[in-house]
């Protein structure tokens, strides 16, 4: 008996290495720590009624924001440890094993643990208030996607120290994920992990394209809105196409490893390429919509810090849109180097033409600088650096899709520094520009902008030192995945460069960690609700919100209609109040989501029994929804009056 | 802000020049057509890019200098100004001129690198076999196979059959030419040719599990007269491969280089049907009936 | 009959005519088929073709899309939908089928 | 003042049309139908993959061996049937006769069942005769094409009855004459699969 329990162990637990031992003992007092504090400070209760019960939309954009910070540390802890590895040839820091699980999960974490839950913080915290909406069009839905994408993440996460991680980089290309080469529970915790909070994201498209498209206020026609809203709306659009794919792909591959179907095995008739396909279907759609939103934030805070209209509104709303409909017409490029010549190169000249879109909607940035007065506020840092970072991206992007040479970029480092100068240079900087813009509003203070500045530098001088050489290294023949080198390729010393700048780029992070801790205890509390002379309707109200948004739904004029009520000297502050209709929270998305982490857990191990569990308490949260009757309230119109007088603060 | 800005432009200036300095950018450095057309091709896209991206840049700088909130700015300044159908037609237009010029190059090429290199010389062909964590070629008109290294001539255009009996991965030889991938049951043709004698760097390129890190491989290309000689060594020197030979390679290894005198007859052929060539229809190079059988005996021993 | 009364009579007779085209246009290639009445290539686009117009009559006279106040934003949706659909169904036999 | 000239401040005609209370049931209507051409889009990955591992039969029995005539098409006139009575069912719902409605879904759930019984037989006969999962690519396709259509009917009775129930105590309101709709629209939505399901899977593959 004991001898069984043993051995069950060493294979349930991951053993042997220092660092999981370390991860075991942090997790461990992390999760006492907190159980401590809520008990000691009698929270329970608060934490679940406020905040795990939720279906406020700037609770869940919170929540999500939280969630996805913890996974950028996570994320990039991954980073160094590989840029340590790599630092000096011939080192075994990480043996190639290690090393092959570190990038799998740093890739995977970062696309979709980090820089998708950042998306939708954004979404939640801005649309509604943007689009004049007292919360999106299904707020339990919300709830349910964010407890989703989080029980997917946590499950995701948790192969690092129980079963082991998955191994096959972050998008699996069978049939190195198959069965045969890729036994035991990691790969499972990948399909589980992902597919669980794809859902999430899934249902959150759908939920934020009936927000845009029913719920904006009275006269904001769709050519009125806000160019985040539009953003916002491009990329939902994506989602709902793209993510079915992903589901159906990984799906399939669940399939084939665990009731022996043979979709993309060597043997049974299955075709591997064909994986890769679909991965790509969604895979390439998938990196367009998280670059959208931040072309949306870059547009808000561009004109915002320039005093200026933004430049050739309509040109910018026909780009994004073309660019949501292209991206689902360049999978190919993602494997020129096994694609017959013309199919090649058809995905060629598609792939070069959603450069145009993306390069028309730079120059309108440009121009909405030009002839204006430009702030150098955080925020607008933020977008200041991404231009010429991604014109450079953008730049190695094009040359990526010339097809003949393709076959000399790809999979090398030339195409790691491209992809990372577009996702770090683009999305990253985009979301960290929105998260400065927009922080005041949501969390009521200001953040310091001393560290802030501290941080901006540190990103930006790290990020050029770590992927500017790993360009030349491309240039060089260094594969990427590469677990270590040699000293004979002369790879050493922009290896070297690029490590130091990694460093740099973790140094920054940890500086806005600092800064945000040090801002909640000292930052100035902004009373206007409209910190920066905003242009849009969220600046319009008291910050933080009130839960309900709008005390009374404005009516808008014109593309931004603050702005010009502003300058008119026009009050926005109601008169008369009505009782406001208000969702109901629910326990039921928290634990619809454990019911999912429950059938993840037990779907990754095979434990079929378990897996069933889940599926069935999650079939019954579904089920419970669909009878329950009351699911709304009304805040009466005096206590909206009440809460109105003791906020003030806006206008 | 200057300052530090000044700092990053050194610390990134002094790297690419130390880089320079003691590193060889193999990519841009080609020894064969193929990899000329594709350095070509780099420069062409280089060039034309940049010619967009640099004036782009230095206006970038211009306006954020230009306009900045500062006391005293005398810059013109319109706020409601946002709308210039002439400026837009024209980032509309260079764009669409640009991808239209490189577009065309790119179809032209895609197009050219379908053809032998060089048309005059007689073609070779080799068989490329990527296993878990090795490589095997074969030389079907030469009857001798190696792993991990090559041997080729110099000015004789080469067809490399890929294929592979583990993951997916992608042979590349930055040198001679751009890469393309092994992909099971199917084989890809990939045409390279070496026009100076060297020993040429050769990298598995697509991530295949444990020791994919390991699947380096050296290509050496001498004239033919010394090719030839180096085959008449191979097939006097050196044990044959028998298919207890491949069972043994096939499984999960890191070897090192080795060479063989003769190969199984169809051996090639076999690997690729066994992973799903039959599929295939335009495959030519399906095994007989009887070749197969013969195979699949063997390889159940 | 009142207004009432004649809108529903009008609804049934709509779901009677969906309903009738459906088993025809499902009898339809079904005999072809039994029958081997085309040639392989216009056997398939003939049943294709009949299997699209199927999805149309279900779409007309069952799915209600015509009261619904969103139709205009459902349409695009759908239009786009099924470009999609049939760019991933088309896209991905053509690249995997040299 | 620039702006004043350029942006001449419009009147808002349909101010009413919008006000804060949003038409809900509309809301939820269109939110379901994004939801359908999502699953529309799972359906159509499907599809493809069907369609690249058609032939990959891997020695094993293909579609013409395999599929039985009279079997699917049953299953094709049962499920039209049910498209048709659960319209009559949302019929009953302008005539605000629960009865109706109720009686007309009962119909519809049980032509379900039919057709879910009857696949599970064919699915059992067919592994039977040894055309299991895992026998050929063709095969894996087939099941798990066919078998999710056969997993979205079953939720689709379960939600049906879920619906019957709130109808049987609460009668038609507002909220129960939105639900029976919408799962209407689901019905008629994998009605249209299943035609797609017939002709590309069955009637070509018996060709």
């Amino acid at each position: 008996m004991l001898e069984s329990i043993k051995t069950f162990a060493a294979d349930f637990f991951v053993t042997g290495d220092p660092l999981i031992y370390g991860a075991d003992v942090s997790i461990l007092l992390v999760t006492i720590a907190v159980i401590f504090v809520l008990t000691y400070f009698k929270k329970w209760n608060w934490l679940w009624r406020e905040w795990l019960t939720t279906v406020d939309h700037k609770k869940i954009g919170i929540m999500y924001l939280i969630a996805s910070l913890l996974m950028m540390f996570r994320g990039g802890v991954d980073a160094l440890l590989m840029r340590t590895q790599l630092a000096f040839p011939n080192a075994d820091f990480l043996p190639s094993d290690k090393y092959n699980e570190i990038f799998t999960t740093h890739g995977t974490i970062m696309i979709l643990f980090m820089a998708m839950p950042l998306m939708f913080a954004l979404f939640n915290m801005v649309v509604p208030l943007q689009i004049g909406a007292r919360d999106v069009a299904y707020p339990f839905l919300n709830a349910v996607s964010f407890w989703a994408f989080f029980f997917g993440a946590m499950l995701f996460n948790l192969s690092f120290v129980i079963g082991g991680s998955p191994d096959a980089g972050w998008l699996s290309y069978a049939p190195l994920s198959e069965v045969q080469f890729s036994e035991g529970p990691g790969q499972n915790f990948y399909i589980w992990g992902i597919q669980i909070s794809g859902i999430g994201s899934l249902a959150s498209g759908i939920n934020f394209l009936v927000t845009i498209l029913k719920m904006r206020a009275p006269g904001m026609k769709l050519m009125k809105m806000p160019l985040f809203s539009w953003s916002v709306l491009s990329s939902c659009i994506i989602i709902i196409f793209a993510f079915p794919i992903l589901t159906v792909t990984l799906g399939l591959l669940f399939v084939d490893r665990f009731f022996g179907a043979s979709f993309f095995t060597l043997d049974g008739g299955g075709n591997p390429m064909y994986y890769i396909n679909l991965i790509w279907m969604w895979g390439h759609p998938e990196v367009y919509l998280v670059v959208l939103p931040a072309f949306g934030v870059f547009s808000e805070v561009v004109s915002t810090f320039s005093k200026k209209k933004i430049f050739g509104y309509k040109s910018m709303v026909f780009a994004l849109l073309s660019i949501s409909l292209l991206s689902f017409f360049t999978w190919v490029h993602h494997f020129f180097t096994m694609a017959d010549y013309k199919v090649d190169a058809f995905f060629a000249i598609t792939t070069m033409a959603i450069a145009i879109p993306t390069g028309v909607k730079v120059f309108n940035w440009m121009f909405t600088m030009f002839r204006g007065r430009i702030q150098m506020k955080p925020p607008m840092l933020w977008t200041l650096a991404f231009i010429p970072t991604f014109l450079v991206g953008g730049m190695t992007g094009v040359m990526l899709a010339v097809a003949p040479a393709d076959f000399q970029y790809h999979n090398s480092y030339f195409l790691i520094a491209h992809f990372h100068q577009v996702l770090i240079g683009g999305v990253v900087f985009g979301f960290f520009s929105g998260i400065y813009y927009w922080w005041p509003k949501i969390f009521g203070f200001t953040l310091n902008e001393k560290l802030g500045l501290w941080a901006f530098w540190l990103w930006n001088i790290g990020f050029y030192s770590t992927f500017m050489p790993q360009y030349a290294l491309g240039f060089m023949g260094m594969p990427r995945r590469s677990s270590t080198y040699g000293w004979d390729m002369g790879w050493w010393p922009l290896n070297f460069v690029s490590t130091i700048g990694a460093f740099l780029m973790g140094a920054g992070f940890i500086f806005q960690v600092w800064q945000i801790i040090y801002s909640v205890r000292q930052g100035k509390k902004d009373t206007t609700g409209d910190p920066w002379d905003g242009r849009t309707l969220e600046w319009s109200i008291p910050s933080p919100p009130p839960e309900y948004n709008f005390a009374v739904i404005p009516t808008v004029e014109q593309q931004d209609d603050f702005w010009y009520k502003k300058q008119q000297g026009k009050s926005m502050k109601p008169t008369k109040y009505k009782s406001i209709h208000m969702p109901k929270n629910s326990g039921i998305p928290f634990i619809m989501g454990s019911f999912w982490f429950i059938a993840g857990f037990g779907l990754t191990f095979e434990w079929v029994w378990l897996g069933i569990i889940g599926l069935i308490g999650v079939a019954v949260s579904i089920v419970a929804r669909h009878l329950q009757k009351e699911r709304d309230y009304y805040i009466p119109a005096e206590e909206v009056e009440k809460t109105e007088a003791s906020i003030g603060g806006a206008r | 802000m200057k300052r530090i800005s000044k700092i990053s432009l050194i610390l990134f200036l002094t790297t690419l020049l130390s880089a320079c300095s003691n590193a060889d950018y193999i990519v841009l450095d080609p020894k064969g057509p193929v990899g000329q057309i594709q350095a070509n091709l780099i420069w062409t896209s280089v060039i034309l890019l940049a010619s967009v991206i640099v004036p782009v840049l230095l206006l970038f700088v211009f306006i954020v200098i230009r306009y900045r909130d500062k006391p005293g700015n005398r810059a013109p300044f319109k706020p409601e100004w946002d709308d210039n159908k002439t400026l837009e037609i024209i980032w509309w237009g260079i764009p669409i001129l640009l991808i239209g010029v490189l577009g065309f190059f790119t179809v032209r090429d895609t197009f050219v690198l379908e053809e032998p290199p060089s048309k005059d010389v007689e073609p070779m062909t080799i068989q490329v076999t990527s296993l878990d964590w090795k490589w095997l070629f074969q030389y079907p008109e030469q009857e001798i196979a190696t792993v991990n290294y090559l041997q080729i001539p110099t000015d004789t255009p080469i067809n490399f059959e890929l294929t592979t009996d583990a993951p997916i991965n992608s042979f590349w030889v930055p040198q001679l030419g751009g890469q393309k991938y092994t992909l099971p049951g199917k084989t890809l043709s990939l045409w390279l040719e070496a026009e100076e004698e060297g020993t040429y760097f050769g990298t598995a390129n697509n991530f295949s599990g444990k020791d994919f890190t390991k699947m380096k491989f050296d290509v050496i290309a001498k004239s033919n007269d010394e090719f030839q000689q180096w085959v008449n060594e191979v097939k006097q020197s050196s044990k044959p491969l028998t298919l207890n030979d491949y069972q043994e390679l096939s499984k999960q290894s890191v070897v090192g280089t080795s060479e063989y005198s003769t190969i199984p007859a169809d051996l090639f052929e076999y690997i690729v049907d066994k992973n799903g060539g039959q599929y295939y229809r335009s495959n030519n190079h399906t095994a007989s009936d009887h070749d197969r059988k013969q195979l699949e005996l063997s390889n159940n021993e | 009959m009142s207004k009432e009364n004649q809108e529903i009579q009008k609804d049934f007779n709509a779901y009677v005519i969906g309903f009738s085209l459906s088993i025809i246009l499902t009898i339809i290639p079904l005999v072809l088929v039994l029958y081997g009445m085309l040639d392989k290539t216009m056997l398939i686009i003939a049943i294709l073709l009949a299997a699209s117009l199927q999805f149309l009559v279900q779409i007309y006279y069952f799915m209600h899309l015509k009261e619904n106040k969103n139709r205009g934003y459902i349409l695009i949706t759908l239009a786009v939908g099924i470009i999609i659909a049939v760019t991933v169904v088309g896209g991905s036999a053509w690249v995997m089928n040299f | 003042m620039e702006y004043a000239s350029k942006n001449k401040i419009k009147h808002i005609e349909d101010e009413h049309d919008h006000d804060h209370e949003h038409d809900e049931s509309s809301i939820k209507t269109f939110g379901f139908w994004v939801f359908l051409i999502t699953d529309l889009i799972l359906f159509a990955t499907l599809f493809a993959t069907y369609t690249v591992l058609r032939t990959r039969y891997n020695g094993g029995p293909t579609g013409e061996e395999l599929f039985e005539i009279p079997i699917f098409v049953a299953e094709t006139f049962i499920l039209l049937t049910s498209s048709f009575t659960s319209g009559l069912a949302t019929l009953g719902l302008k005539r605000k006769n629960p009865k109706i409605v109720i009686g007309w879904l009962i119909v519809t759930a049980i032509l379900g069942l039919a057709f879910i019984g009857l696949e599970i037989t064919e699915f059992t006969t067919l592994v039977e005769e040894g055309a299991a999962i895992s026998t050929s690519a063709f095969l894996s396709a087939f099941y798990v094409l066919v078998g999710t259509h056969g997993i979205h009917v079953s939720a689709g009775i379960i939600w049906m009855a879920s619906t019957i129930i709130q109808i049987a105590r609460y009668g038609i309101t507002k909220d129960t004459e939105h639900k029976t709709y919408i799962v209407t629209l689901y019905w008629h939505f994998l009605d249209v699969v299943w035609i797609f399901i017939f002709t590309v899977v069955y009637l070509i593959g018996v060709m």
